[in-house]
This record gives structure tokens, C-alpha cells and sequence, in this order.
């Protein structure tokens, strides 16, 4: 693996760098909160990211996707991160479209893939119970078989853009005990089957997610996705490729975050000087400045590893999910800090970053999570 | 010794004779009392409370009578605060009237200035804010802007006050004011009281990251302040500010100080978030379990530090330099308190409103936000730790 | 439980400063080191703190001893780890005498008690084993009964000032298994006792111990101390109050790291200023000081809980600990990077401070083991 | 391609059929050879294959060979490297003058200073060793005080210099002098060169905390400097040490950087000290456990950070940002990780010499202690984080 970016890598991020800041500035987050915005997102930007072929990266050409890689993807979501886009990359293309693309039999893919790659269709994955807190294999819902069919009962919570989606994908144990990797199964659930109820929840960092309850719902054996009973280790590998995306994500906003706070720091005077003449603040700055290069080389390793079937993938996985999480609430952390009483008020925009932040160390297993994942996988 | 008993005697009978019986157990109204012109009582028993206890001094018991303070001396306050304690009473008055701007008036104020602003605190007539921080002023508080300019027998007020705490709810505002432009920065600033309904002033709330909160902002526009409303010297207002200052700071550490009852919270919190924790026995996330031991233990440490600090002030010595640390050490803990509890909490502490949600599942997002600000409020920590180098290590500038 | 001095204990604070500055400075380390004496401390500065009372101020006044408590030899302790004198204080008054005066018989005291307090006589406490790590309850050794005899077998390590100890107390399983607070059992054994072997081991911060072979040592029923199996609780006592006066050390040692360090600030040039006048610098001295306060409050409140019989000894002990190793780790290591090239010569004091620390903090359990112990003892 | 390849083959068969068999395989003598006057060679066939190697220049494979150095181009010399590994042979020589005065030589020095002092090197004849710090200086290093007082074709030295690595092993050192006092501090100071066998140079070996060290100081009473030996021109020193210096933190940096093979250390050095801890599965002390990741993974994303710069500057794209974290972050790392390997071996990590402890504990031990010089030699930790806020972030003095 190179960890440099190709002349068409560099052009892509280009472009997305160029697309965030003129058509999707943080101001955008602020206006989509403050009127209650019911998606939560810009359809009519999502559709534009579809035209300039951002949503169709990961995608098979059959399928109008460029077969591109998550190294790519990365690109495009950490330019996005840097004014905390919130279209829905990871619900649709990394989770719901993951999990299509690696299971998903023909008739599925080319029923849902096309829309999903043109725009039109959004996915979602509703994999986390109420108590599930960061364990996959603990799904908050059972899959019971009647005849030809499943009926799913169960609950999910903070299931990304599960408001707006077209088809959830739901995970819920068929066989064996919560806890058991073996025994889930996961099945593609169209929104508005009988007995699915799915409810927004607002979250801290102004992102969209749904709690979704499952009555009795019924799946036919052609909405199964995959084997029965063998979709344990699928989720953990669809998770681990929206964990590296979500990291790429952190990325660009840790970068943003510290280009506010250096800026603030080179033009703020105090006591007749730029408080950026400061050694104390200095020395953290260059600290925080440590922390992004390295969150950056974990990322893209991350990223290069999944698209080469890197035997240490999930080794870097959780190494880039740790790195990313801890530098990005540090980084903003320190950004309000040094913003002082400014940084406190919600007019500025430091404070959403600090919001998103730890949001997103939460997301997918939080640090303590990922550190004993490596020291498993280590053999200690 | 037998006076102070027969004054906790009658104190203590008085007490549960005239504190109404609708303030005090289980139903009794949350709101705290902060009095002034725009107060609402929760519930007229509070009316009642206030007035009763105004009545004997006791809102402001150590101040002199003739003030309206209850003249009582060091070892009776403290008796009165214990029967307070003992009968579960709640407080009859509190704000910045009693413990900011009173004090400072009892030592800087003329007579006159006593005589009029005392007494409507002690009877929770009048609500106080406080004006210092300005916008862009951050930490140098000596820099600010905020322009008085001498009319005569009053000066005309232009500029603007942040971080005015219940601004919007306040009758008067204690405020620092630049009254010669061409001084030394700390030497042209003086200390001035103003009524805010003076034409030329306007308030508006500030929103917080945490959500809507106490703190406004304050504008002065050609506001008449009259020269007799001017505490201590014309440019000697900083004198005032820096003690009023060290008393505010005490304030704040204080509020984070005892972690007293917290104990068994993380824990016990842990215990609710963590699969498999229900059981007794050590919590099965032991990383989390170690830094939940963190957290207690330097809590215990500070809450020591604090005991230390208090006793050596009971057996008469002096502050030692352990008390600059309070500030700094009571804001930082609390943070890494609440950044643990969003850790424990796990996606459960991602909400901001609505569905999905326990309601303290909310109160920990918004106290966990709120909770960035204690570093930054009341002298920042980078100022506090500046202020140890400087005083208390003896380091060079 | 007030945490304040008395005027009695400023008193003794005061002149053990004077006695420490005057008749016992870090030279006296430096030479003892460097002279490869055999004994490793003063044996005549040894009985002049004898002299002054400070080696009996846990015992009782039958013994010769002036019946204080460990808040007045924890001030005694901070003084002399001001100057890191390296006189069996913990040894013999704490750990082997600790033990003598909880457990030993009327006729044991009086046979060992009076020695200590004149500053004749020594002892050492045997309790760890090579596996034992921080856990009192593997002892390393086996006592068997034979007749009215104990025959005691096993191995020790860094048993502290055992190269010079008149006797060992040695905690030996004579039930159940290695690991279990039951079974535990405690043997004087003077230092001639046949099968007794004792090797001087040399630590990195020049203090004392030795490592002791037990091959069929014979001890009869009138050398059992406290009663058979029963010595777990004892120990775990007797550490606890040693633990005590090591942090005490550690506190003037602290200290006296930090004001050699200060005074290097304040005078050392770089850059044509006053390295003190960093702001970076002048931030990590300002949390040293911090660090120092709360360890001399915890210091404070653990030796009185000790006298008091407080309920929470246990964890204000562990607590105690982990404060000032912690704390001790970081000021020196703080102070050999501001000294910069000199401090890490050997020339320059600071350095000694270091490996004090280090070595201390590794003594009765590091800070690992008393957060799991301060965990359990809260149930969780 | 194809004449790299004949190269690789050549140069395969020729080091195999060269280097003495008693240098490689377990018998292998442990020590480096670094040559100079008084070398005593731990293996008389050490020197037969130093002088082998020189003879066909792989002593200093990129030099020019007029200079004794093997012509070869950057490809060649990777391959050369590639293979000395994959036969396991030890290098035929190190050390400084190699390393650093030679590459400095090669880009300012005189083509008599070249041939002079070249060719000597690669032959391992002559050692050098490097007088920059002074007593005194620390991180100021332009601050110098050695004096070169001028006396026509001579300098007069007097002064003395600190943290001379192997100063009393060394034949020659390149050393910073003050030749202009009236100067401003980097514009005074000339690069010079100087036999040790000079009259009024002394050395005296400098014991350090962790014990016996390669450091010295050295110290100059009147010792005459040549004209000629002065490296590009007087008082234009700052500039050739800038160069170096620069050189040198890079190697200081690699040598912490890779933590290759380590991985699996700390997880078994964790089950050999740990009761219970022998068999597989996690470690019984969860928090330690934790530490060892948090280090693993600081090593691991160190690693692709150098990795990442290596790759660009393979592709031909400037040293970015990264590269000047290098520095603090390897040399911290490896602090953390000896901190840790400390932790782990508990009591006996405290061995000094002797009794009672394993010869690898006892190594740790001064490891650790040594591994405290890491962030403050070769420029501090702050001079580092001083270097990125200014000229990496920009920000202000």
C-alpha cells in the first residue's frame, strides 16, 4: 500500500473541497436545524453529489457506480466533514448500500442499487438494540419463520437517516443468543411495511436518525439478504467499511475545526497581543497539529487496507476509529477553549464541530471498544 | 457559648413557626426566590417567606441593621444556616444583590448609596446583574470599551456589557465603565451603578451551545448614568472590581467542590449502560471502571483540598496557596465528570430533545456542553494557571 | 478528622527540616553510593534520629516510645524524603515493628520493641515472594509444621534493609493456597537462624534490600507471630500504615524535586531570557503545583485516618498511593526535562529524585493495583 | 532495470563470497565497528572485511570514488543495502564520519578538504566525533562561547563542549566556534576541524543517570586551529551546521521510528510478569492491557506516518508537514513505551546490578532511565513543538 494520493485522487478531492465550502457551508447545518427541516438534509444536493458520481463511487459500473474505492469515497467525505455535510453517505451508501453490494442476491442490487447510485433511493441499516451499546452480535430484535416468511418483532435505536429511507436493513437474530456472531440474519424491509414504525430522534449533533419499532412484520424468503443465520460476520465487515468512512469524515472536520482555531489564534488580541504569541497555546496547538497527521496516515491506510483485503484491515479499522475519535474531541476541546466565551455561544461555529465530535467517537464503537478489538485480535 | 445556645433556641423556634408549611417537604416549589421588580413567586407562600424573614434581618443577617441586615455576628449566621440546614428551609432570597454588589456597597459605598440600595436587596425589591465582561474582551478584562463620557452631574453610557447573567430579568446593573480614555488601562475604569430601566439600554438573551441559557447581552446607547451612582473614586473602579472579583471566583469554586453524594453515581450509572453489569461484582468494561476510579479519586483529593483549605481557615490562619488551585482543579474535574458520564452513557448521551431519550439522558448532553464553559468563565484556566506561576510560584513575567 | 498542624507537630516539622537540610543532604546519598558501603545508611545518623525520639514515635511509652501517631512520623518522613536520606524508617518502625507491636506477644515486644525505639536494633518485613507482584496473599514461602517446630522454606525479594535487619519477619502459607487471604501465618526469625540466606540486592534508587532463601529454617512456637493462618488481615494492616509513611516520603521528595526545579527556572538562561519567564513552562509548573497540593492533602487525610481508625483507611490509603506515585512520576520527569542535558547527569540531584519516585511508586503496589482495590472496596 | 539486476547478482555473489563467515550466524561478534586510531577490532576478521568492503568503495556506497567512496547511484546503493540484509552481514563500518561530516564535506567542502579527510573515512582510519553544545547553551545553541581567537594562518581555541559522543574514542572533531564576538549570535560562529591530537584538547567522559555513557566533554586551552581546516567560509557556520543539524534530527527520528518486531513485546513481556497470565487470552490486568494498546497503536499510526512521508518523498513530492513531528513524537513514543515496560516488570524493574535480577531486566532499567535524554537531546520537545507553531502553523513570536 502507497500512502500518497494518485493525480485523479488529488482531483477529486479538489473538487469536493471546492463543492463544500460554495454549496454546502456550515451555515447550511445551522438553517436545516433552525427551521426543523422534517429530512434533515438537502435532497437537491444529494442529487447533485449523485450527478458528479460522489454516491455511485463504492458502486459496480452494472449498476452505474464508477468501482471506485473507499480511498476515493474518503476523499469526498472528508472534504464534506470539513462543513459537516449531513447527507447520508454512510446510511446509504456505506451501511445500507454495503450491505447490498457484498450480499445482496442480483434481483436485489439491480432493484435497489440503480436508484441508490442515481440519488433517487435511500437505504438505511438499523443494526443497534437498545442494548446493544457497541456489540453487533446484539441485534434487539428476533426473525421467527412462518411458512415462507419471517416475522421480524423487536426495536432499534439511532438508526442513521432511518427517517427518509426508502428500505431499511435490519438485522435481527434467527437462531442462538444475543451475543453469538452466529445465528443473525438481515433482512431488506421496505419503509412502509405493516408493522414498522419508525420515529425521528434528534440528536446532539444535529444529525438525522430514527428509532424504528418492529410489530410483527413480515418478510418474504426473497427479502432476505444473504444466508440465514450467517450475517454476523457480513455486518461487522459492512460496519467496519462505514467505520473507516465516518474516520475520513472526523478527518476533515478535526482539520476544519483547527484551521478556525489557528485563525482565531493568529487574530485574536488579548492584553495588547495575538493570543497566538501565547507559548502555552502554542505548544497545544502543535500538539493538536501532531494529532491530525497522524489520525491522517491511520486513515488512509485504513482506507487503502479495506480496498486491497489488507489481512489487518480491522486491526487498522479500529486504529483509525480510535485515533479519529480521541483527536477530534481533543481538537475541538481545545477549539472552544481558545475561542473562550465566543466558543461557548451557539452563533459561532466551533461549537457544532465539538457537537459532531463526540457524536462520532460514539458512533461504531467508542475508543475503549476499539482498544480492546485490537488487543483481541492481538491474541492478548 | 449560652447566648449563642438561647439564640439557636429562639432562632430555631422561629424558624419552624414562620416558614410555611407549602415551602417546605416534598411538594414544595423548586424555583429558587431571586426577587426584583419583573419576580413571579412560584408560590405566594415564597412571598410570605421573604417578607417574614426580611422582616427580622434575616435575608442579610450579618449586615448592620440599618440596613436592613439582621446584625448578627459571625458564630449566629452560622447558627442560623445550621437551623436553616436542620429544618430543610428553603433559602428566602438569593442573587448578586446579597452576595455581590451588597458586600462591595458595605465596604465602598457612601452612606447614601447604603441607604438606598441596601435595604430593597435585603427585601427582594430589587434584582442585581452584574456588567464587566464586554464582546472581544475575553480574559482582558482591563481592556475594556464600554465609553462614559462626563456630562456634568452625569455621565452619558455607550457600548456594550456579555455575559450579563439574568440581565433580562434585573432591575440594576453594577457595571465597569472607561471614564478616561487616555489612562493606563486598569486607572481610567470606574465602578457605577444603573438603574436598567434608564432609556438606552437593552438586553438580549444569549443562545448557548448547551441551548437557551441565563447569560444576555447588554447595550448602553447614550445612557444617562448620574454621578452619584459612582461606588469609591471616579477611575479608581478597578480598587472595586478586584474585590468584588476574588469574591465571585470563590463563588465558583465552591459550586464544584463538594462532589459530595456522587459517589455511587458513576458506578451506578455504569451499572445501568454496560450490558452484563446489573450483577455486583467489578463492572465488566474495566477501562471504564478505571476511569470512573479516576474520577472519585481526584474529586476525593480536591474535596481534602478544600477541607484543608477551610480548616485551616476555622483555626484562624491564613489562605494558603493551596486555594488558588480551586478554580481550576473544581472546573476541570467537572468536565472530565461529564465527559465520562456521555462515555457511560454511550449513544444513549447523543440526544438533544425528544424521542428515544430518558429525560436526564438529556440533561447530561446539555450539562455535559455546559460544562466547556467552567474553564472559560470566571477567569479561564490558561489565566488561572498564569496567576499561580506569577503569585504563587514566584515566576517571572 | 482536621487537616491541620498542630503547634506540636509544626514543631517536630520544623526541626526535622533543620535536621535534614543540616546533618543529612543528598551528598550523603551520592557518597553511600558511590563508597559501595556495606551497611547503605547511617548507622550513627541512624541513632541520632533514635535520639531524638523520631524512631519511637509509633510505639507505645512501655517500649520507650512516645505513643504518637503516623501524622506525626509522616512529618518526620516528608523531611527526610525532602533530602532522600535512606535510614530504615520503614523497615524497621513500619513494617517490622509495625507488625511486632500489632500482633507480637507481651514477651516478644519487650524482647524487640525497646532495641528499635533506642535505634539498636533492626528489622525487615518478608512478604514478597517472585510471583507475588503487589499481592500480600502469595507469600513465596511455606511454613510446615514439625513437632513444635515451623519449618519454613520459600524465597523473598527486595525485602527492604534485610542486609542489615537484627531479625526478619517473615509471612510464610502455612494452609489453603497461595493467592488466599486465609492460611496466611507470620514467623520472627533472628538473622543467624541456620538455612537463612540473605543477599544484598542494589536498586536503582540506591536504597536497601535484600533477597532472602529459606531452606528448612526452624522456628519454635514462641517465634509465631499473632496467631497461625491468621496474619492476612495483619499484613494487608501493616502494609497499609507503611504505605502511609512511604507517601510521606514521597511528598517531600515531591517537593523538594519541584523547588530544585522552580529555582532552575527562575535562574537557567535561553534565548536571552529566564527559561521561567515560557509560558509553556510556566503552565506545567503551575500543574505540578497542583499535583502537590491535592497529594499533600490526601497525605494529610490518610495518616490521620490511620490514627483515627477511620472507616475509609483502606481506601484513603490506596488513594493516598496512587496521588503521590503518580504525582512523584510526573514532577521529576517533569524536572529532568526542564533542567534539560544536566539533569539527566549524574552530577545533578534531580535525577535521583527520578529513580526515588519510580522505585516508590512501584513499592506496596503501583497505581494500577490501588484503583482496583479502591474500586472493589466501592463494590464495583 | 536489466543492468540493476546483473548488478543485484553481482553484488551478491560478491559480498557472500567476501565477508568472513566468523561474522555472520550466532558466533557473529556483537560489536559495531567504527574504526579510527584506536579501534581495537572484537574479531581480527572485522577489519578483513572493512578492508574489503572499502576497497570496492561499499564503505560510503553513494560517494564519488575519487574520494574512496563506490560511485553508485541511489538504486544501486538500495539494492546493495537490500542484499547486506538478506545475507544478514553486519555493516563493515559506522559512525559519524560517514554519516555526517562526510555528507557535509561532500556539499561544502574544498576538494582539498575532500581528499583529505574522505578517503580516510571510508577506509574506517580516521573517527570523528562532533563539538556543537556547550556547558551552559542548552537548547540555545547559537549561543556558543567557544572562542577561535585569529593569529594569522591560525585560530587559538579556548572553551568547552558537552554531549561529544565518543570524544575519547574519536581522532578528529568538526566542532562550531565563535570567530566574530562583536557579531550577532548565529553570524559570528565558524565550522571548523580539529586532530584531538592536538596540543590543549582534553576529554573527560560525562556519567550519566543511567550510568557509563558515550558523552564527553572536551575542553580546548590554546589549541591551535588551521586556516584550513575552516568548512566553506568564516562566520558562515551557521550555515553548514543547520545543514547537518537538520541531518542529524532525521536519524535521531528514525531510529525511533519503525517499533517493527516489537509488537508482540509488550503483550508477552506482560504474560511473563503478570501472575496468571501465562496462557492465551486477555491479560488479567485489563488497565495495563489497555496501556499496551494505547502505546501499540501510537507506534503503529507513528509508523505510517513516516511511511507516508517516505512514499511522497518517493514519488518525488516535497517533505510535507508531517516530517516535523518526527522528532517529538518518535522520541516521546519511545518514553511512553519504556514507561510502560517499567509498569509491566514492576519490583524488578528496580534492579540497578547484581543480584536478583535477569541481565534483560537490569538493561531495562537503564533503558528506561536513558530514554529520559530522548526529548531534551538533539533539540527539546519544545524546541520542537516551538519550530512547528512558528513555521508549520505559522503563528506568531
Amino acid at each position: 500500500m502507497e500512502l500518497i494520493l494518485t493525480e485523479d485522487q488529488e482531483l477529486i478531492a479538489k473538487t469536493a473541497a471546492d463543492f463544500a465550502a460554495e454549496r454546502s457551508p456550515v451555515a447550511r447545518v445551522r438553517e436545516l436545524r433552525d427551521g426543523r427541516d422534517a429530512t434533515g438534509f438537502s435532497r437537491d444536493l444529494w442529487k447533485e453529489m449523485a450527478d458528479l458520481g460522489w454516491v455511485g463511487i463504492p458502486f459496480a459500473e452494472a449498476h452505474g457506480g464508477a468501482d471506485l474505492g473507499l480511498a476515493e469515497l474518503a476523499l469526498v467525505l472528508e472534504a464534506l466533514g470539513r462543513t459537516l455535510a449531513p447527507e447520508p453517505f454512510l446510511s446509504t451508501v456505506l451501511l445500507g448500500g454495503g450491505a447490498l453490494a457484498a450480499q445482496g442476491s442480483a434481483e436485489q442490487q439491480e432493484q435497489w442499487l440503480p436508484g441508490v447510485v442515481s440519488g433517487d433511493k435511500l437505504l438505511a441499516l438499523a443494526y443497534q438494540g437498545p442494548e446493544s451499546r457497541y456489540d453487533l452480535a446484539v441485534t434487539g430484535a428476533t426473525a421467527r419463520r412462518e411458512g415462507d416468511e419471517w416475522v421480524l418483532d423487536g426495536e432499534k435505536i439511532q438508526v442513521l437517516d432511518g427517517h427518509v429511507a426508502d428500505a431499511l436493513l435490519v438485522s435481527a437474530r434467527s437462531s442462538g443468543s444475543e451475543g453469538e456472531t452466529e445465528g443473525i440474519s438481515l433482512f431488506l424491509v421496505p419503509k412502509d411495511r405493516a408493522g414498522l414504525e419508525i420515529v425521528r430522534q434528534i440528536r446532539v449533533d444535529h444529525r438525522n436518525a430514527a428509532g424504528v419499532r418492529l410489530s410483527g412484520v413480515r418478510v418474504g424468503a426473497d427479502e432476505v439478504l444473504g444466508a440465514i443465520d450467517g450475517a454476523g460476520a457480513i455486518l461487522e465487515q459492512v460496519v467496519d467499511r462505514a467505520t473507516v468512512g465516518l474516520c475520513a469524515e472526523m478527518l476533515g472536520g478535526m482539520q476544519q475545526a483547527f484551521d478556525l482555531t489557528l485563525e482565531h489564534l493568529k487574530s485574536r488580541e488579548q492584553f495588547g497581543e495575538v493570543i497566538g504569541t501565547f507559548q502555552a497555546l502554542k505548544h497545544r496547538a502543535a500538539d493538536i497539529f501532531i494529532e491530525i497527521e497522524l489520525a491522517r496516515s491511520v486513515v488512509m491506510a485504513a482506507a487503502r487496507a479495506a480496498d486491497e483485503g489488507a489481512s489487518d484491515l480491522r486491526q487498522l479499522v479500529s486504529l483509525a476509529k480510535v485515533r479519529c475519535g480521541d483527536a477530534y474531541v481533543h481538537v475541538t476541546n481545545e477549539g472552544v477553549q481558545m475561542y473562550g466565551g465566543v466558543g461557548m455561544t451557539d452563533e459561532y461555529d466551533i461549537g457544532f464541530y465539538m457537537k459532531r465530535a463526540r457524536a462520532a467517537q460514539l458512533t461504531f464503537g467508542d475508543s475503549s471498544h476499539h482498544r480492546d478489538r485490537w488487543a483481541k485480535l492481538g491474541g492478548y | 457559648m449560652a447566648d449563642l445556645e438561647t439564640f439557636r433556641g429562639e432562632t430555631r423556634a422561629w424558624l419552624d413557626a414562620q416558614c410555611p408549611s407549602t415551602l417546605r417537604g416534598q411538594d414544595a416549589p423548586v424555583a429558587a426566590v431571586w426577587g426584583g421588580r419583573k419576580w413571579q413567586p412560584a408560590h405566594p407562600d415564597q412571598r410570605v417567606w421573604l417578607e417574614r424573614c426580611a422582616e427580622r434581618g434575616f435575608t442579610a443577617p450579618t449586615w448592620p441593621k440599618e440596613f436592613g441586615g439582621g446584625g448578627l455576628s459571625k458564630d449566629e449566621a452560622k447558627i442560623l444556616a445550621q437551623e436553616m440546614r436542620a429544618l430543610r428551609l428553603p433559602p428566602p432570597l438569593l442573587g448578586f444583590g446579597l452576595t455581590m454588589i451588597g458586600p462591595t456597597l458595605l465596604q465602598y459605598g457612601t452612606d447614601d448609596q447604603k441607604r438606598e440600595h441596601l435595604p430593597p436587596i435585603c427585601r427582594g425589591e430589587i434584582r442585581w446583574c452584574q456588567g464587566y465582561s464586554e464582546p472581544g474582551a475575553g480574559s482582558d478584562l482591563a481592556g475594556l470599551q464600554t465609553r462614559a463620557e462626563d456630562c456634568g452631574d452625569h455621565y452619558l453610557l455607550n457600548g456594550s456589557k456579555i455575559w450579563t447573567s439574568d440581565a433580562d430579568q434585573a432591575d440594576w446593573i453594577f457595571a465597569l465603565v472607561r471614564t478616561d480614555p487616555e489612562a493606563k488601562k486598569q486607572e481610567g475604569i470606574t465602578f457605577l451603578l444603573l438603574d436598567m430601566e434608564t432609556p438606552g439600554v437593552s438586553v438580549s438573551p444569549i443562545q448557548l451551545i448547551s441551548g437557551a441559557s441565563p447569560f444576555c447581552e447588554t447595550y448602553f446607547e447614550n445612557a444617562k448614568a448620574l454621578k452619584k451612582d459612582v461606588v469609591f473614586k471616579v477611575n479608581a473602579g478597578w480598587t472595586v472590581a478586584k474585590a468584588l472579583l476574588g469574591h465571585e471566583r470563590t463563588m465558583v469554586a465552591e459550586a464544584f467542590g463538594s462532589g459530595e453524594g456522587s459517589r455511587a453515581t458513576l458506578a451506578e450509572r455504569a451499572r445501568r449502560y454496560l450490558p452484563g453489569a446489573e450483577a455486583a461484582g467489578p463492572l465488566p468494561d474495566a477501562t471504564l471502571r478505571d476511569r470512573i476510579v479516576q474520577v472519585e479519586m481526584d474529586t476525593r483529593s480536591f474535596a481534602l483540598t478544600m477541607q484543608r483549605s477551610r480548616d485551616a481557615a476555622k483555626a484562624g490562619q491564613q489562605p494558603g496557596p493551596e486555594s488558588s488551585i480551586f478554580k481550576v482543579v473544581g472546573t476541570e474535574l467537572n468536565q472530565r465528570r461529564q465527559e465520562l458520564l456521555m462515555d457511560i452513557a454511550g449513544p444513549q448521551g447523543l440526544g438533544w430533545e425528544g424521542e428515544g431519550f430518558e429525560s436526564d439522558e438529556l440533561d447530561l448532553t446539555r450539562s455535559w456542553l455546559r460544562s466547556r464553559g467552567n474553564t472559560i468563565e470566571g477567569g479561564t484556566s490558561e489565566i488561572q494557571r498564569n496567576v499561580i506561576a506569577k503569585r504563587v510560584l514566584g515566576l517571572p513575567d
